[in-house]
Parts: C-alpha cells; structure tokens; sequence
C-alpha cells in the first residue's frame, strides 16, 4: 500500500511491499492498538466502576449498619428485695417468676437516678430497654439465693440510650431539638462516669425476631422466613425452569406454538413483581387454601416470578453449546435426551447457574409480590416450618427503614449486611459449581 | 449407475433409492440409488463439495438435525426403511456409526470419549470390561501408544491427527454394524494411515463401512466397490476395479486420470 | 391456629405491633402476626368473610366506610367491634435550618391547589414563591413533598387541610356544582411544587435534611422521633405538640381505629385480652408505652368509653 | 390418610419398584447387559413410574375433586330459603357448615341444617380420602406390576421412559403457559369493569394521568385523568436511561472479565458484580434518593437546567447499576461458550482481540447476548421500589430526564397497596394498567424474538 | 539438524533457536532450531502429534491464546525476537498469516469470511476494491466458481473441502509475507490440490510458505525445503531433495520409506 522500503536492507529476495510493513501500515496499527487499548479500558473501566459502586453501597451499609452488632449496656444496682420478689420466704420459683418485676424497675431507677415523680419513673424508665423487667427476672430466676442482697445488673439500654452511647444523637444540640433530654443525659453522663455504659456484642440481633423496640430487634425470625421461602422458590423454580428450557430448546419442533411459548416466557419476566403477588393470592391461598403469610405460599409465588429469569438464562446457555457437539454424540446412537443431559447440559451448566443465580438474588431481595400474600408482617416469633408465619429479609428491612425509631437506622444497615451474606453464603455453592463446569472448547 | 455392476450373490446391506436431498432451496443430492454390499467397503469419491458428505450422513439419518434439511427418497437398512416414522434413529445410529470429516471430541477426558457409546449402549458390564473395550478401540484406531499415560487429560488437547482417530476409536467402540467413515485418514500420517486401513480390512469381515476417500490409491487399496459423486449426482457405480482400470463415464475417467494425490 | 392475625393501616402498625409484642410477652398467648396492607387493603380481607382463614382484627387510620360495613355483613361478619385508639397529627415540616412558617390551612390551600382564585377568578396556580401568597411566609420556592393520592394520609390531609382552607374564599363558595367545588378544592397542583413522594415518610424526612428550602407532609410520630433534623411549621399559630393535638386544637389530626371481628372471639385465643391490653392504661394512655412511640392519647374521658365498649366487645352500629 | 402421606408413601414405592425393575431386567440379561435393549436403570425407570404416575395423578385429582364432590353432597341439605337468597348466603352457610365441621369459628349459632351439613362433611370426607387413597394405591400397584411383567430384553424401556420424560418436560413448559394465563385472568375481569367506566380510547391516549381526584365513590372521577400516555412514556425513559447505564457496562465487564482479565479475576468480579442485583431495592432507593438525586440535581443546575430533586434520571442510573449482572454475567457465560477455534481464526488473520470480540465473537453470542439485554430490559420495566423513592410518583409527559416521572409498575403498585375501596376506579385502574403493560411488552418481544432471529450467526 | 544444509545465499526470513515449548506439564516441543528462507516453500512433516502443527503455531504466536503453554527460545522474524516484549502480536500475525489444520470459517457469510482480514487491516479504500480482493482471493483458493452465486450465505454451510479453502482463500486475502499453512489439501480431492499446490507455487515467488502435509508426495511436488519432525524433535531438516533421497538419518529413512499415502 505504501511504498517505504527501509525494511528491505538484508532481505533483497522480496520483490513486493508487503502491506503490513510501511509507514501507513504502522499508522493504522498504531490506531488499531489505541483503540484496542481504549476498549481493554473500558472494559476493566466497567468492571471497575461496577465494583466501586458496590463498594460504595457496601461501605455506606457498614458505616451505618456494623454499629447494629453491638449493644449499650447500663449496670445499675439492684436491691433484690425479698418483699417484692419472694414474700413468702420459700424460693418458690414460681412465685418469684411472677414477681412485680416492674415494681422492681421502680424501685432501681428511684435507687439509681432518684425518680419518684411518675412523670420522672417513666422517664427514667426510658433509659432501659422495655425488656429490662424480664432480663431482671431471668437473673432472679437463674440466682435465687441471692435474693436480698444488692447487686450489680447489666442491663440492656433503650434504643434511645444505644443511639446516645453511639454518638448518633448531637448532645450540642438544644434541648427540644433532642430525643433525649437534659435530665436523661445527665443520668446518662453520670452512669458513663462510674464506667456502668459499655457496649457488647449483640447477641439479641442474631437470634432474635423482630421486635417494636429497636434494641430488641433480630434479624434470625427472618432470616429463617428467606431460608424457607427461597428453599421452596428454588426446588419449584430450578427443575421447572430448566426443563422448561430444555424442552423448548432441544426439543420442541420449532413453529409457532413455540415461538408463542418463547414470546410469553420473555414477556413473564417483564411482569411487574406485584402481579405475581396477585396470582400468588388468587390461585395458591384463594384456590387452595394455602395459608396466608406462609413460606409456603411465598415460595410458590417467587418461584413463578423467578421461572422466567433461570429458563431465559437457560436457553441463551443452551443455544450456545456448538452443534458439533451435539451431533458427535447422536453420531454413537445417543438419544436425544441422552445427548442433552449427558453432553449439552453439563457444557450449558455456567449460563444455567448464572440464571439461578440472578433468578434466586432477585427472589431474596423481593418485597411487592409479598404484600399481597401476608408476607409484610409483624412477626415475633421465628417460624417453624412451611407452614408457620413468617416473613423474609428484604420484608424487615422495608419495615424498618419505614419506622419512625432513629435506631432502627443502623439495624437497617445491619440488617441489608446480614440479607447480603445470605446471598453470598446462597450463590457460594452456584459459584463454585459454575467455575467447575466452566471449560472452553 | 449402473445396477447391473451388483455383484451376485452379495446382499445389500444398504440400498438408497431415488434419494434427492435438500438444503433449503438448494438440492445437494440428486436421484442417487446406491447400494452397500454387506462385509464389503464401499468408497465414495468425487470433488469437494459434490455431496459425498451429504450423502453418508444420510444413511444414519444424521442429515435431520440440520435446519432445513428435506429429504425425498428412500434409504433402507436391510430390510427397513429408515425414514419411516416407526424408526427409532438412536438405534439406527447405534447400528449405522459415524466418523464426522472434522473431528470433533467431546471436552472430557480421552477415556470418557471413548468410553461413552459402550456406556450409553450397556456394552460393558463392569468396569474392567469397559476399560477393554477402551484400550482395544484406542489400540486398533493405532492410538493407545501415544495417549496411555493420559487417558484422563482432555480429549481436545489432542493434535488433529490424535483426535480423528480418537473419533474413530470412539465410533468403533460402540460396535456398530455399519461404519460410515468420512475422510478418516484426512489428517493422519502415512504410518497412521496404513493402521486405520488395516483396521478397515479387518472390520470388513464382520462389518460393513463406507468411507468417503480423496486419495483414489486409498479407495483403490481398501474398497470392494466404489462410487463416484460429481454435483450431487452418482455418476458410476462399481466395483473398485473396473471403476479405477476401465471407467464406463467420461466423468469418471476424467477424475481418475486427473489423479496424482 | 392459635394466634391473632390482624391485617390494615401501616400508620396504625407501630402501635399494634407494640401492643401486640407486649401482649405476647406477658399474655403467654402467641404473638400476633400483623400485616401491613394499608386501612382499605386490611378492611377487604377483614370483611371477606369468618373462619380462621380471615383475620380477626384490621386496623384503620381512619373509620370505615358504610360500604365496607355493608360487605362485611353480607360475608357473615355481622358483629364488629370499633376501637378508637387515639389521633395522628400530620404536620407541614422542614429542615431545622431552614425558616420558620407560620400558615394557615387556606394559605396551605393556595400554596398546593392546583387551581386558586386570583381577584375573584380561578386560575392556573400561579404561586412560585411562599411570600407571594402572604408577605408574612418566607421568600423560598414552593416546594412540598406529601403522600401519593393512593394513601390515607393523603387523604386525611385533603379533608382536613384542603378541603377545609378552600371554603375560605368566595369564589370557591360560588361554586354552584358541588362536584366541581369538590375538584377544585382537592385537587393538588401537578406543576412541581407539590411533590408526590412515597409512603415512606423517613425517606421524606432525609430528603428535607438534603434539601433545607422544601417542606414535607407526615406523621407525628416521625417528627417527634427526628426533633433534630426537623422542624413543624404552625398551623393557624398552633404548634404540632402532643397536648394540641390531644385535645384537638391543632387542626391536622385524625383519628386511628381497630375493628374486632367478634365472631372469632371465644374461638381464636387471646382476641379479648389483646383489646384489654390494648385499651389499657398501660398502653394507651398519655403516659402509656405507645405514648412513646407517638400515638396521641384520646382525653382521659373519652378513653374510659373507649376501654368500656371495646372490652365489653359491644358492635358497632353505622 | 392425607395427600402428603399418601404422596410420601407413592415415592417409596417408586423407589422400590425401581429396584424392582432393575434386578428382573438384570436377571433376565443373565449377566450380559447388551442383550438388552437398554440399559437396566431404565428398566427400573420405566417400573417406577408406572407405579408412580398413575398415583400422582390420583393425588392431583384428589385435590381438585375433594371440594366439589363434597359440596355436591352438601348442596341437597342447604336449605330453600339460603338458597333463594343468592350466592352469598349459601358461600356463608358452606364456610360455616366447613367451620363447624373442622371445630373452627362459626359465624353464629348453628343452625341444625348448619349441622346436618357439618355431619355430613364429616362423613363425606373421611369417605372420600379414603376411597381416593384406595385407589390410588391399588393404581400403584397395578401400575407396578403391570411394567414389571412387561420387561423382557428387548422391551424398549428407554425409548417409553425418554417418551414419558419428554411428556413431562412439556407439562413444565406448559406451566409458563398456564402463568401467563392466570395472569391474564387476575388482571382481565378487574380491567374490563374498568373500561366500563372510563372509556379505553381515554385510558389508552389521555396524556393527562391524575387519579387523585378520583379518590372516594363521592368524588368526581373527572374523565381524562387515566391517560396512561404519560406512564408509558416516564417508563420507556426511565428504562431507557437504565438500559443505557447497564447494557454498555454489563457487555463491556463481561467481554472484559471473559476475553481480557485472568482466570482469578474472574472469578472474584463475576460474583461481586452478581451481588449488585441481590441488594434490596430498597436500598438503592434510598441510594437513589439521598445520594445520586442531589447529585443530579446540582449537576442540572450547573448546566443551567432546572433540574427537580426528584428526576428520572437518578432512578434510571442507580436502576442500571441493578441490573448491570442481568447483562454481565449471562453475556459473560455465553461469550465464553464460543468455541476457542473462532478465536484462533480471527486472531490468526492480525486481528486485535477488540475486534476479534466486536467483529466475530459479539455476532456469534448475539442471540444470548440479546436474551440477556431483555431480560436486562424485563427487571427494569417491573422495578418500583428505586423510581418511588427518587423519581417520584408525579406522572409528568415529558421527556427531559431532570424532571420528576412515574411508571406504569409503580403506579400498579401503589394504586394496590394504597388505601382503596374495593371497587375504586383507582384499584381497577391497576388492573387495566398491568394488562396494558402485559400486552405491550408482549409486543416489544415479538419484535425483538424477530429482530434476533435474523441476525442470529450459527457457529458449528 | 543440520544448519550446514542452508543454502548459501539465501536470507532466513524465521529462524526458531532452541525452541522448547511445554503444554503444562508435557513438553511438546524439544530445543528446536529451524530456518524458514524467504521465497521458499518449507514442508513440516513427521507422524501424528510429533508436534508440527505446535511448531507452526509458534512462529505466529498462535499457541498464546492456549491456556498453561509456555515457550523457551527465540523465534526471530527476519531480526525481530517475536516472543519479545515490544513485538505486536497484531502486526506480527498480519505479516504471518495462519490457515489452521481444522477449517474454522467464521459463522458470517463466505463474503464476509474472506473481506473480514482486509477489512480490519485497511487493505481495501473502497467497496470496490475490497469485492476485488475477495474475489480473487476466492479464485485463488479454486472455490469461486463453487460459490460465486452464494457469496451472501453462512460459510459454515460448505462442505469440509470448501471450507478449507474458504479458510486458505480468507488467509491470503490478508497479503501477509509469511503463510503458515497447517495441512491445507487434507480435505481436498486431487483437483482441488493441484489447484492450491499451484496457488503456493505462485505466492512463493513473493512470499514465504511453510506447510504441514501428511502426504510426501505433495511435500517432495511443492517444497523447497522439508523438515522431518519425531516427537518434538527436529530429526531432519534440509533440501527437500536431500531429504527425501538421501535423508541422513534413519528415522527420517524409516519413515519416508514406509510410504505409500
Ligand atoms: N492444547 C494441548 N494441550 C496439551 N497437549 C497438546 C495440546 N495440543 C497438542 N498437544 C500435544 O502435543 C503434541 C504435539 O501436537 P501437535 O498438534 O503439534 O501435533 P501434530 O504434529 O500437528 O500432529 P497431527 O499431524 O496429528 O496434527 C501431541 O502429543 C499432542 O497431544
Ligand atoms: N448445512 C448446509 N447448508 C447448505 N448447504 C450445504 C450444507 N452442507 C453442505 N452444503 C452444500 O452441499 C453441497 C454438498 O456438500 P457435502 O458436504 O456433501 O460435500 P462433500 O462432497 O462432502 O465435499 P468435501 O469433500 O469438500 O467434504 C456443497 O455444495 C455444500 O456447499
Ligand atoms: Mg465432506
Ligand atoms: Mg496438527
Ligand atoms: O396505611 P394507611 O391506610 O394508614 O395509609
């Protein structure tokens, strides 16, 4: 193409330019090479920006939400008061059980911060958490003989307090423009200065469910509710929606009854989550009487939701698999569900895992289609089976940032952290799995 | 074609009749009626691109599953028509085995490649049986020697020459009655290419195969009978003699003498 | 099944739960399950028929309506118990830094009206700025973030803002056609200044903190909960404080309800001394736990009524 | 007996009956397994499930047919006058008489034809259970020893299991099938009471969507205000915006993390991009909302533009980050899956690796590649959490991206869940509006079904 | 080997020194020295997997794209180390162009095959010219007058042979100085051969060839220069008369002489 031939000195035999060689070739190399090192760019640009975003949601989350594993404490002294707790005298467990632990409480915050008024015991009585009366029971119950005697108690500190000893609350701040008030602070300050605050691990937001107090709140009630509703989702959706798949990609006879089939699928995955909510309602609870609020139902519901995503996956995997393969099977007398499952499927294995990987996060992370079947709820207790009540993760964590309670902003966070390793610890598996199958032809 | 050149007495183990294949729009076969003589080798020959693929694919129906394909005509395997709708084509395939033109391993190891037809067919009733039928396969494809310290490496980490004839030992570890053979030797050595011709003489006793050849010494040396293809159509028919020393179509004539591969 | 299962108002939800969670700590009755499907989502499912795959209780920011009664009866629950539980006070506020208003509601009316009389003729809502409505009001661009029509706040706020400032002026009273009167007092402008945002009203009170020139309509509670960050304008020189709204003085309060299906009494455990707990002093008094989670007392009269008839479980009649 | 413990003891039967039918096919081969036509396992498939099946199918009726058989029963004793006064009392009478039968809540005193009826329920439904689990077991049986005396060796059990296999792999594709429909259904009668009272040509062309006036029966529900013009077009530019964040960055990590980066790399940034679509969207709502609002909002202004703190913008932006793994990871599987020789053959002739992946390996994966873009496509049509909390609720018609729009989902959702009558024009109008948008993307995928379907580069 | 058999005179355009190539563990490629001349045609031959087309592929950096190889030596390219740091491998494999041992034609249509290499180097300003390009190249390769009417159709619907000549036609419409052929007649018939054994005859006046054949036959008709390879090692390599005459060693000897592809 050009006509430089200063690369012809020691090579007289070559008679003709190459194209590759003169000074317009070099031109247009060095263009191709920028642009090849421009798009390399964008491309680790991509990814890079990618994760800097959940970097940035990631840390966001750990700055408010890691405050949530841990826990303010207050000791306070307790005269065991064998009046109150026991007055016959006989250790009877069950009486003491019973006992007027609330009186108790009077009694401490009248002891420790001199309350008497009732306006005052209330308000002192807020510097405790509302579970402060049984934490004193289980104590009593657990040392009976030492009923009597004064101790010193730790006791769990109010979300107010928590948020306070977490430098949430501005204490700079005037006094009605403050959650707590000079008279609470100073308790607080005082209980600070005999070093009766300290902050411990947050037992309680690991085991417990969930709770009206934020400093009561857990997250395991409804971590199980996810473990259940997604076991559910998962069974139903991954066999259903790879045979699905299968058939129609390997099997089907390619005309319109397919195309229809294939259009419709594509389009389920565009239908709002929430009417998935309402089908879920209509056939699964109105038609056969499945509980409301159950795991069950929940799965059932997130499972069609989720079908659409994993046969999508499903068949873009399996259309990738290169005919040779296929044939090189048939040609040793395979039948064709032989040649898919010994030979197509395993190669499409990456695409499927990857379908049930985005397919299951999405379910995990649903809320709207809940609604509709009894889903978003209060539920105290952790659920038991299938069956039983329950919510899911992405459910509480809606409900918390909707309440009006400062601390339940971090155990928001927390509670997005925890919705996160579940993730993780749930695609783990898939992921190690895929990068197995994972191979190049 | 010329039906009279069937010598008597041979049965046809396969016969194509008025077999007219399309791709699409565009016919590949035309009208082709060919028989393969049981224990026999049946050569076919002709230029690239005349239909010779085309047409062994057709006799284990392997021509159904490319888009498109339309297929007129009948092809019987002894007595049955293997078009019909009550055949079973993974037992056809299994008795009508294949060697594609391009070599084409599964990705697992060389073990499980040829392992598989024994597998899928229940020919192998232990583990060591199995490992047999494996190592024969290989050794008569003239592979074992080069692969035996890696049986469990990938199948498609092999060179050209190595992976055809590990599709070879694939085919012939299922057994089949018919061996379709499409250009086995194509990427093989002179050395490798006398073992699998060996290994053609030798199946030929029990077996019947059709290869498709370039080289009109292979087809002279290894085939009872041959058939030459020119644009879709079987121009001559017969045995491998006559075909090569005394042609009855100009065509033919024309293509042989051209020879010097 | 031997829990409680309610169902209604996400307003009324922090305080049933809170009565529900003490309720199944001290009853040794399980807690009830309660489920946040908003005041008309919860009467629907409550009114759909008895039997324990129906609620029992729904709770309601509001009172429930003829029609509703009307399906209930036809759905075999006859006998419904009405709990009034206490007021919501919904309140105009701003970032803490931002300027101090005093309004009133026909002020507000003309600030968020989609159609405001100018010298006796209904036009186009033609203010931009707060002072331009009244000099008194601060020099800063309209902005107000509220519930989406969907939510009963919204509608609370409708009645009891809109509805009434807009009978304040003469050219809305010589509206003949009540309809059209009805439109144009609550129709709310759609120019921007009046911004729909969702029902989640920690997220209106962060956007306030993010952008100190706007206001933002919601509950008390989360006033109360967020005193630092924000501040309530007063509404006709009332201040949103607990004892204005109480006894009724600061006009943008409704009240909050819970309906009992009295038919699953005596069959569904607990039903009777979830009420009890419920209207106890404990709970529902000024100085009761929900107190502190912001629910409004009723006065102390009307609060022995209430506890009467609701544990006395007496129907309603409408 | 209950359905599940009848199910629980079918399954164990299969099992056995799979044994079953390996051994007599094993026996029968007498220790040379190729006189069999096929493998023995299938010999115990086949057995298997025809014990299985025919029982399955006889929970399945059991389920379906418990209900109204009983009923039917139950009908003769309801009284004339129940019935005479319409469904709903007989609905009453029934739940009650069910009620009464389980020893749940009754509505009121029962009637004695109240408790007739729960005496028969009663009866009926022990009867009942117990004839269907007879069957149903004596169905297992036969079915057991029926494919049992079958097998001889060669008795075609693969080519029946695989028929059988292939017959229930189109019962699971036909429950897509069976979704749409239902889906169909739930939103179908609510919509057409809807278009009853707003006329759909309004509905489908208003560029005016205001249903706050409509908001209780005694309000003017002014004609006009269900134009869903404005929706569709604050959908398509959210969607739009989102696509345009999450396609080009999904495709290029994915042809970055599968041509270019190391088989570590990989490893880590595929799963960390995938955890992207795990956050709660509620969290990027707030994301949205608090962070990348205010950002735009300022980013207007210094252009000039008055930009609201509510925008399209920031919700399609924080929604593209979402769904970037949709486009990443799937592309990324499908890119791989390209054979290594398409590869070699463009590198070979002096292409650089951009334009070996442009040129070659881009068109050969298109198909997936577009699978994954719809479904990109799909997740941000259906997202509401993210454009409630900071797009707005306002449906504006408008295409500029700093001003405040809505969308068709979030409008579905918040007309659901927000505080309704049961038959407000509003709750129906969700209905009408889910349809709309059921046959409109309807579309949109028949047309990309064909678009990709052209460009479509079979490799072998 | 044996360097004294270079013709004097005559440039080497590559030279490959102490070339060690290993595939993980297993070491393909043994301390292999080799010069390929300039306007010469060099065959490779040697048994199935003794590593010639690994050799080929070293000489344009092909065997970079196969995960887990590593390479020791240096190739040079008339003065420049191609394995060192600053070489681009674009422009290295725009100046030695590759036809692979399995065609492998890309799923675009015959057209789009052949213009895909000019197209990315520039090599056409028009669509005019870049149709003439393709064309020729077409013809050159003996498969236009086969496919002159389905130019716009996939390449993966051509038969074995055709492909591989769509892939040698695709090959030298890039115009690159050295052609790296690997087994390009294996799917050819005899016609088809000569028609590309004539088209090297005619690019060796102007470029540097080096060819992978299986049949000695086309090596002794076409080459210059032979190079006999034995699992990994170069045995042989000198004037292709020599080496087929007169081979100085006996593996060369034992192996030539056992011919009869
Ligand atoms: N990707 C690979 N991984 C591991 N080993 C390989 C790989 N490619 C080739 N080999 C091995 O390297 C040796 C040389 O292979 P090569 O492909 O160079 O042989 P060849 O001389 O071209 O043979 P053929 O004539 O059969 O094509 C063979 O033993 C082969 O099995
Ligand atoms: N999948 C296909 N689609 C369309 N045309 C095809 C297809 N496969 C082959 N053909 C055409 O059909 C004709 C016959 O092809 P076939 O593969 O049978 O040739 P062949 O005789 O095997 O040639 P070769 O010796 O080159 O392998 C050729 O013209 C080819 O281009
Ligand atoms: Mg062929
Ligand atoms: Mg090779
Ligand atoms: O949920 P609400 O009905 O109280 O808005």
């Amino acid at each position: 193409m050009t006509d430089s031939t200063m690369d012809q000195t020691n090579a007289p035999a070559i008679r003709r330019e190459s194209p590759h060689a003169g000074a317009a070739a070099a031109a247009r190399l060095k263009a191709r090479r920028r642009s090849e090192r421009r798009f390399k760019a964008y491309g680790l640009g991509a990814v890079l920006l990618a994760i800097t975003m959940l970097v940035v949601l990631l840390s966001t989350l750990a700055g408010q939400g890691l405050g949530a594993f841990t826990q303010t404490q207050v000791a306070v002294e307790v005269n065991l008061d064998p009046a109150l707790l026991d007055p016959e005298g006989n250790r009877d467990l069950r009486v003491i059980g019973d006992a007027n632990y609330t009186g108790l409480m009077t009694n401490i915050v009248r002891d420790n911060f001199g309350a008497t008024q009732r306006r005052d015991i209330l308000k002192s009585l807020g510097v405790f958490s509302r579970d402060a009366r049984f934490e004193l029971r289980d104590f009593v119950l657990e040392n009976p003989e030492l009923i009597g005697t004064t101790q010193t108690i730790w006791l769990t500190a109010s979300g107010d307090i928590d948020m306070l000893d977490k430098g949430w609350i501005d204490r700079d701040l005037p006094e009605d423009q403050r959650r707590v008030d000079d008279r609470v602070l100073g308790w607080y300050d005082a209980l600070d200065a005999k070093d009766a605050v300290d902050r411990a691990f947050n037992v309680r937001f690991f085991t417990g469910a969930d709770s009206r107090s934020p400093e009561l709140a857990g997250i395991w009630g409804a971590t199980v509710g996810s473990a259940l509703t997604l076991f559910i989702c998962f069974i139903l959706s991954f066999p259903i929606g790879v045979t699905t798949a299968i058939y129609l990609e390997e099997f089907a006879p390619k005309n319109r009854w397919t195309d229809l089939i294939e259009v419709n699928i594509n389009n389920l995955a565009a239908v709002p989550s929430i009417v998935f909510g309402l089908l879920g309602l209509a056939v699964f609870i109105g038609f056969f009487g499945m509980p409301r609020s159950a795991p069950v139902v929940g799965g059932f519901t997130l499972a069609l939701m989720t079908l659409p995503t994993i046969i999508i996956a499903t068949r873009a995997a399996l259309k990738a698999v290169p005919p040779s393969i296929r044939q090189a099977a048939q040609g040793l007398g395979a039948s064709p569900v032989q040649v898919v499952f010994h030979h197509v499927l395993p190669l499409a294995m990456p695409g499927v895992l990857t379908g049930t990987i985005l397919g299951m996060a999405q379910a995990l992370g649903e809320t709207a289609p809940l609604l509709m079947i009894g889903m978003v709820a209060f539920i105290a207790d952790t659920p038991g089976g299938f069956s039983s009540p329950a919510t899911v993760l992405p459910v509480q964590i809606f409900l918390w940032a909707d309440s009006p309670e400062r601390a339940f902003v971090e155990k928001t966070a927390a509670a997005i952290l925890v919705l996160l390793s579940f993730l993780i610890l749930m695609n783990a598996i898939a992921i190690v799995l895929r990068r197995r199958f994972e191979r190049r032809w | 074609m010329n039906s009279s050149s069937i010598p008597s007495g041979a049965v046809p183990k396969m016969t194509a009749r008025k077999l007219n294949l399309f791709y699409g729009e565009k016919q590949a076969l035309f009208d082709v009626d060919l028989d393969i003589f049981a224990n026999s080798v049946t050569a076919l020959i002709g230029p690239s691109g005349c239909g010779k693929s085309t047409f062994l694919r057709c006799l284990n129906r392997m021509n159904d599953t490319i888009a498109g394909v339309r297929i007129d005509g009948k092809v019987k395997l002894e007595t049955t028509d293997i078009y019909d709708r009550s055949v079973d084509v993974v037992q056809l395939r299994a008795r009508v085995g294949m060697v594609f033109q391009k070599p084409n391993p599964f990705p697992k190891t060389i073990y499980e490649n040829v392992a598989y037809g024994p597998r899928i067919h229940g020919l192998a009733d232990s583990r060591a049986e199995l490992d047999d039928i494996v190592e024969r396969s290989l050794k008569r494809a003239g592979l074992f020697e080069e692969v035996k310290n890696r049986l469990q490496e990938g199948g498609t980490g092999l060179s050209g020459g190595q992976q055809q004839r590990l599709c070879i030992a694939r085919a012939i570890a299922v057994d089949p009655e018919v061996i379709l053979m499409d250009e086995p030797c194509s990427a093989l050595d002179p050395i490798a290419t006398a073992r699998i011709e060996e290994l053609i003489d030798e199946l030929r006793e029990n077996y019947t195969i059709a290869i498709v050849t370039h080289s009109m010494q292979q087809a002279a040396r290894v085939s009872q009978r041959t058939a030459f293809f020119h644009l879709g159509q079987l121009v001559e028919y017969g045995d491998t003699e006559q075909v090569f020393t005394n042609p009855r179509e100009t065509r033919t004539q024309d293509y042989i003498t051209g020879r010097f591969g | 099944r031997d829990q409680i299962r309610i169902v209604g108002s996400s307003t009324v939800y922090p305080f049933a739960t809170a009565v529900a969670e003490e309720f199944g700590k001290t009853s040794g009755f399980p807690t009830p399950v309660i489920e946040s499907t908003g005041s008309g989502g919860g009467l629907k499912l409550f009114c759909a028929g008895v039997g324990t795959q129906f609620p029992d209780i729904t709770n309601s920011s509001r009172r429930i309506k003829k029609s509703e009664v009307e399906e209930c009866a036809k759905n075999g629950a006859t006998e419904v118990t009405e709990v009034k539980i206490g007021f919501d006070g919904i309140v105009l506020a701003n970032n803490i830094n931002g300027p101090t208003m005093d309004i009133s509601r026909a002020e507000i009316w003309q600030a968020l009206a989609k159609q405001v009389p100018v010298d006796g003729k209904l036009v186009d809502n033609p203010y931009k700025n707060w002072n331009e409505i009244d000099p008194s009001l601060p020099n800063e661009a309209i902005e107000v973030l509220g519930p989406p029509p969907t939510s009963g706040t919204r509608d609370a706020f409708v009645e009891l803002v809109m509805e009434h400032g807009c009978e304040e002026f003469d050219a809305v009273k010589a509206i003949e056609d009540k309809k059209m009167r009805g439109a144009v007092c609550k129709s709310m402008r759609e120019d921007g200044a009046f911004i729909e945002a969702g029902e989640n009203d920690n997220l209106i009170v962060q956007k306030l903190v993010s952008t100190p020139t706007a206001f933002g309509i919601f509950g008390y509670s989360f006033l109360e909960e967020n005193g630092d960050k924000v501040k309530a304008a007063t509404v006709e020189g009332v201040a949103p404080e607990y004892d204005a709204i109480s006894s009724g003085e600061y006009p943008v309060s409704r009240s909050m309800y819970f309906y009992v299906k009295n038919a699953h009494v005596g069959t569904v455990p607990g039903i009777k001394e979830y009420v009890t707990e419920f209207t106890s002093e404990d709970a529902f008094s000024p100085v009761g736990y929900l107190a502190q989670r912001g629910l409004i007392a009723l006065p102390d009269a009307a609060r022995a009524e209430v506890a009467k008839t609701a544990q006395s479980l007496t129907p309603m009649k409408m | 007996m209950t359905v599940s413990s009848f199910v629980l003891i079918v399954l164990i039967l299969s099992a056995i009956a799979f044994f079953l039918g390996r051994r007599r096919s094993m026996s029968l081969a007498g220790g040379k397994m190729s006189t069999l036509h096929s493998r023995p396992g299938y010999y115990g498939w086949y057995v298997a499930l025809w014990c299985g099946l025919p029982a399955i199918l006889m929970a399945l009726a059991w389920i379906v047919l418990r209900t109204p058989l009983i009923n039917g029963a139950v009908s003769d004793v309801i009284p004339p006058d129940v019935v005479a006064a319409g469904s709903g009392p007989v609905n009453l009478f029934m739940a009650d008489a069910y009620n009464l039968a389980t020893g749940n809540i009754v509505s009121r005193e029962p009637t004695p034809a109240v408790q007739e009826a729960a005496s028969i329920i009663l009866g009926l439904t022990r009867t009942v259970n117990l004839a269907f689990a007879g069957i149903g077991m004596a169905l297992a049986l036969a079915g057991l020893t029926f494919a049992y005396r079958r097998i001889t060796p060669d008795f075609r059990s693969r080519n029946r299991v695989e028929r059988i296999l292939r017959i229930l792999l189109i019962i699971a594709s036909t429950l897509s099938i069976f979704t749409t429909i239902g889906i169909v259904l739930s939103v179908l009668f609510e919509s057409i009471r809807f278009f009853q009272r707003i006329p759909i040509f309004d509905f489908l062309f208003g560029l005016h969507w205001s249903p706050q006036i409509a908001i209780r029966a005694d309000q003017v529900a002014a004609e006009g205000s269900f134009g869903i013009i404005p929706l569709f077009a604050g959908t398509l530019l959210i969607t739009f915006i989102a696509l345009l964040v999450a396609i080009p960055i999904g495709l290029l990590a994915a042809i970055y993390m599968s041509e270019y980066a190391g088989r570590r790399t990989r490893a880590v940034a595929k799963p960390l991009l995938e955890i992207l679509a795990g956050i709660p969207t509620v969290v990027y709502g707030f994301f949205a909302a608090l962070t990348v609002a205010p950002l735009v909002r300022g980013f207007g202004e210094s252009l000039g533009i008055d930009a609201a703190s509510e925008s399209a913008l920031a919700a399609g932006l924080v929604m593209g980050i979402m769904i970037i793994p949709f486009v990443s990871s799937l592309t990324d599987d499908v890119i791989n899956a390209v054979p290594q020789t398409m590869r070699d053959g463009s590198l070979g002739l002096g292409a650089t690796t951009s334009e070996t992946i442009k040129l070659v390996i881009l068109p050969a994966a298109l198909p997936g590649i577009a699978a994954a873009c719809l479904l990109a496509f799909s997740r941000a049509i259906g997202e509401t959490m993210i454009v409630v909390m900071a797009a707005g609720l306002a449906a504006n018609l408008t295409a500029n991206p700093f001003e405040a729009v809505t969308t068709v989902t979030v409008q579905i959702v918040t007309l659901l869940v927000g505080d309704q009558e049961f038959d407000s024009a509003k709750t129906l109008a969700a209905f009408a509006l889910g349809l709309v948008l059921f046959v409109m993307t309807l579309a949109l995928n028949v047309v990309a079904l064909h678009i990709v379907r052209k460009y479509r580069q079979a490799y072998d």
